[in-house]
């Protein structure tokens, strides 16, 4: 049955040093709160695991939280690199970064085929890259039907998955909709999993693209409104463009990075506050 | 970005480029779309010569109708406006892998004569000089869709002779490669810059020189080549863009 | 682009001899009106594939149409067996019946496997039963990460993909919901389908759980209502549970069988006709 | 089907059957239903001692909770009121195959002593003597879920010493095939039918009989059985059907 936590209590009791984890969400409804409630945990040794590591993986590698990334694709999407994460790679500050690099498909098919509860899934892929040839992860099958070789990888083994939703219910059953990415997956390839909502609802109404995860595969529930931010909950919030550009030159200045989060996150108790704070910053006056 | 005039019409050579990407896109096509460019060229065709071009984003999004350029590949605007919105493991699955799709759009930090492309790592891997995003789509759009478009700004640092590392594969040694591999797209066809159009060549069995933007010469676009390139027997220069198309191409861009 | 056309345009361009061809439904949404047209127009060495095969197979396989079998589960739901299957298989009645049976999770995966344009599937499953040894179909493949053994399936490899959906519109895209199957695979997994829907309407209206396939991957949309009966269209009609049991005693006695055929079916030029008669006979007057 | 009356409340042999099933299945236990007998327990279950039992078709349904019997496995009034419907082939590899269902129900045409369920063919698969529905999810319910309830009427032709066909294993030749196998759910666990309960004894590695039905006997079980059945040390007797199992049970089924 799912329990129902404050954001601090679900990352104090499911995150811990060393675990592999996924805060999934294809721009859309990324778990920012999360991100920021590890930092202030100071979990360190983490593996983390993602598509789509942006803004909140770079501010998870730039505070010395993790030691490995498995990723498909890096960057600050529409604004520019990801200095954190490229300082740990180019120049193991703030210390080393191991990384695991796939394509978009692979990883896909790592989230499936973990939810599947499968060891490994096949894809017509990575076939003439140099990606095979830097982690063991991708390896070649042959169909025993065709006799044709298709890539191979593993399942991805997660210890907790942490998303955004829109809406639970009060029996904890989860729903969202909109992109939903591989939300569903990566609650249903982790060990535990949390999930950070908009809301609590009495009732779901039914929604176009709408996913419902029962409440019986959610491990933990926290009510986080803007848990998302500057990603996005369709229907409640819009994506904040301008934070991501916003976000390139004080990611660009290591010492300005540690000076943000020092009042932003470090600074701050809750996502409420971490939202608060940022009214009475340079971002809300660009904003206008 | 240079600029030109011609009839007091002024264009960028970007908006050059994503005007000459555009037109590669004949009405009905189905498109696989990445961020930036690609998806301002898809659009582009979309809302001039090629109304029932399909745009598929990585998203999850099918048949995306946005009335803006989306600055990311999962804005609302795209799930809002499309046919069907799938999740991201059936986006590859079912809709890339099977070979559905007809154009796969794709930028590159580095790519060499054969249309391989880097999008990894400048430097070695281990010990990189600059770390890039990585390889998102990029592999499988290369090998699963009917033809590849690449796109980039042209220069020696991004058309090499060698690139350092194979995010994607294009052409590989010009040698069938990609049959031999199995893969059944048809691999990169065209690599539109902001100087001109390279065309694959099964002859020369690599990218030749086959159009020049106005204003732009030959020798401009081999000194700023880093192989030798061959340039094919006629090279013409590539239609300048019309104020149908600027108008649409700005009222995306808000420029 | 998809053509919109007459059900029998629809079997005679897309249907031929010989033919490896799927009419899918799970209990929801069969295509009972093209299996009925398929008879119409006589056709032979049918290889037939589906899951849940029920009467509309039974008919086919009963009127001499298929060579060929494949399937998980073959019966007439909450009723009894398929007596004309049954006929095939254990007397060659009409004809001898090729079979290749596998698990519903084995047919699901070679579905999904052929919608993914993958050679090939895995799944757990098979170990340990007969099915392996009375079909070259199933075999298995070892993990190249863990070393486990691993079922795996072909992909179907499907000449025409029959399914009923509730709505196309005028561009010919089309709209399914309640339990949606493997409808979307069957479509994407064959080289022609056939989509029959009960209305086309000009505008889609969102649906709970809609799958809409996109025109440019529908061969041909037909107009039918009531296509499905005796199935249902969520939203349009109600599963004629009555009709299945009415079928048990004729589907038991081959005369009887071939009586009915030839009042109901060859007798019948459309699925209206074929309605309309059903008006006459006891199956209405059972109903009351 | 045999009618038990006590105090002037009168039964079959089938409803007993059904109540002893639903018995089964403690409150929140997710369980993957079949058609007939097995969805009239889980049902029954979810409306008398367990209403938060998870009701999961293979259709695609999750959380179905219709307030009557559906003839078959896809009825709108299951998806109408479930939690969530997915598709068929998610149905199976994201629910059943990784492991989150606690009971499966299973019919059986034919069951050995160690739980083998043949649901294919009686005699000779080449030339069979009756033709049967075939496997339909079985073979996956039997080897995934944690645990698996087999329910048939209890005859010498359904229980016997050897099985035509192996569609579902339960326990295999009794030592420890399923193990060899990588099977990962614990397999048949009860054998429920209209005489009594068999249960799995890892002593004796076979099923052996636990329980009797009302005015049933030992030896009229052992006659029905068509393997040299093993009894349990303290045999002891179903309890017998509550008016209120009854009342649930016939608003359901409608008699």
């Amino acid at each position: 049955m799912t329990a129902f936590s404050t954001l601090a209590e679900a990352i104090a009791h499911n995150v811990h040093d060393g675990d592999r984890i996924a805060l999934e969400g294809f721009t859309h409804l990324i778990p920012f709160a999360a991100g920021h409630e590890i930092i202030r945990q100071g979990r360190r040794d983490l593996t983390l695991v993602r598509m789509t590591p942006d803004i909140v993986y770079d501010q998870l590698i730039g505070m010395g939280c993790a030691s490995k990334l498995i990723f498909s694709w890096a960057g600050n999407p529409g604004a520019g690199s990801l200095h954190r994460f490229r300082d740990a790679v180019e120049r193991a500050i703030p210390s080393p970064l191991a990384i695991e690099e796939h394509s978009h498909a692979g990883m896909a098919t790592r989230y499936a085929t973990s939810a599947s509860g499968l060891p490994f899934g096949i894809l017509r892929g990575y076939a003439g890259t140099d990606l095979p040839s830097v982690t063991e992860n991708v390896r070649f099958v042959t169909c025993p039907f065709t006799g044709e070789s298709l890539a191979a990888v593993p399942a991805l083994d997660l210890d907790v998955g942490i998303i955004c939703a829109q809406q639970a219910d009060h029996d904890g059953n989860v729903m969202l909709w909109g992109i939903t990415g591989v939300q569903k997956e990566t609650v249903l390839s982790a060990r535990r999993s949390i999930v950070l909502v908009e809301e609590i609802v009495d009732k779901f109404t039914p929604r176009v693209n709408g996913v419902v995860l029962p409440s019986w595969v959610v491990g933990t529930v926290v009510e986080c409104p803007s848990g998302s931010f500057p990603s996005y909950a369709q229907d409640y919030s819009e994506r904040a463009n301008d934070f991501y550009a916003f976000w390139e030159p004080i990611s660009r200045d290591r010492e300005r990075f540690l000076a943000w989060m020092d009042a932003h996150v470090l600074g701050t108790a809750t996502n409420s506050e971490f939202i608060a704070s940022l009214q009475t910053t340079d971002f809300e006056v660009a904003r206008g | 970005m240079a600029n030109t005039t011609i009839d007091d019409v002024t264009w960028t050579s970007d908006e050059m480029m994503a005007v000459a990407a555009a037109r590669e896109l004949s009405d009905g096509t189905v498109c696989f779309v990445g961020i930036g460019l690609p998806s301002t060229a898809a659009n582009l065709a979309r809302t001039t010569h090629a109304p029932h071009v399909v745009l598929i984003y990585e998203s999850g999004c099918i048949g995306a109708k946005p009335d803006r350029i989306p600055p990311s590949i999962g804005d609302g605007v795209l799930s809002v406006t499309a046919d069907a919105v799938v999740g991201v493991p059936e986006i590859f699955a079912y809709w890339l892998q099977a070979g559905r799709i007809d154009v796969g759009f794709l930028g590159a930090a580095q790519v060499d004569r054969w249309g391989n492309i880097n999008t990894t790592v400048v430097g070695d891997y281990g010990a990189p000089k600059v770390r890039l995003p990585g390889a998102g789509g990029a592999p499988e759009i290369a090998a699963s869709c009917s033809r590849v478009i690449i796109t980039l700004r042209h220069n020696e640092r991004a058309l090499v002779e060698k690139i350092d590392f194979v995010t994607s594969l294009g052409h590989g040694d010009g040698n069938g490669e990609r049959e031999r591999l199995g893969l059944r797209g048809h691999g990169p066809q065209a690599i539109i810059t902001d100087l001109g159009v390279l065309r694959y060549d099964d002859t020369h069995r690599q990218f030749v020189l086959s159009e020049v933007h106005h204003g732009v010469s030959v020798d401009e676009v081999r000194a700023a080549t880093g192989w030798n390139l061959v340039v094919a027997d006629s090279v013409h220069e590539t239609a300048v863009p019309t104020s149908e198309e600027l108008r649409a191409l700005r009222s995306f861009t808000g420029t």
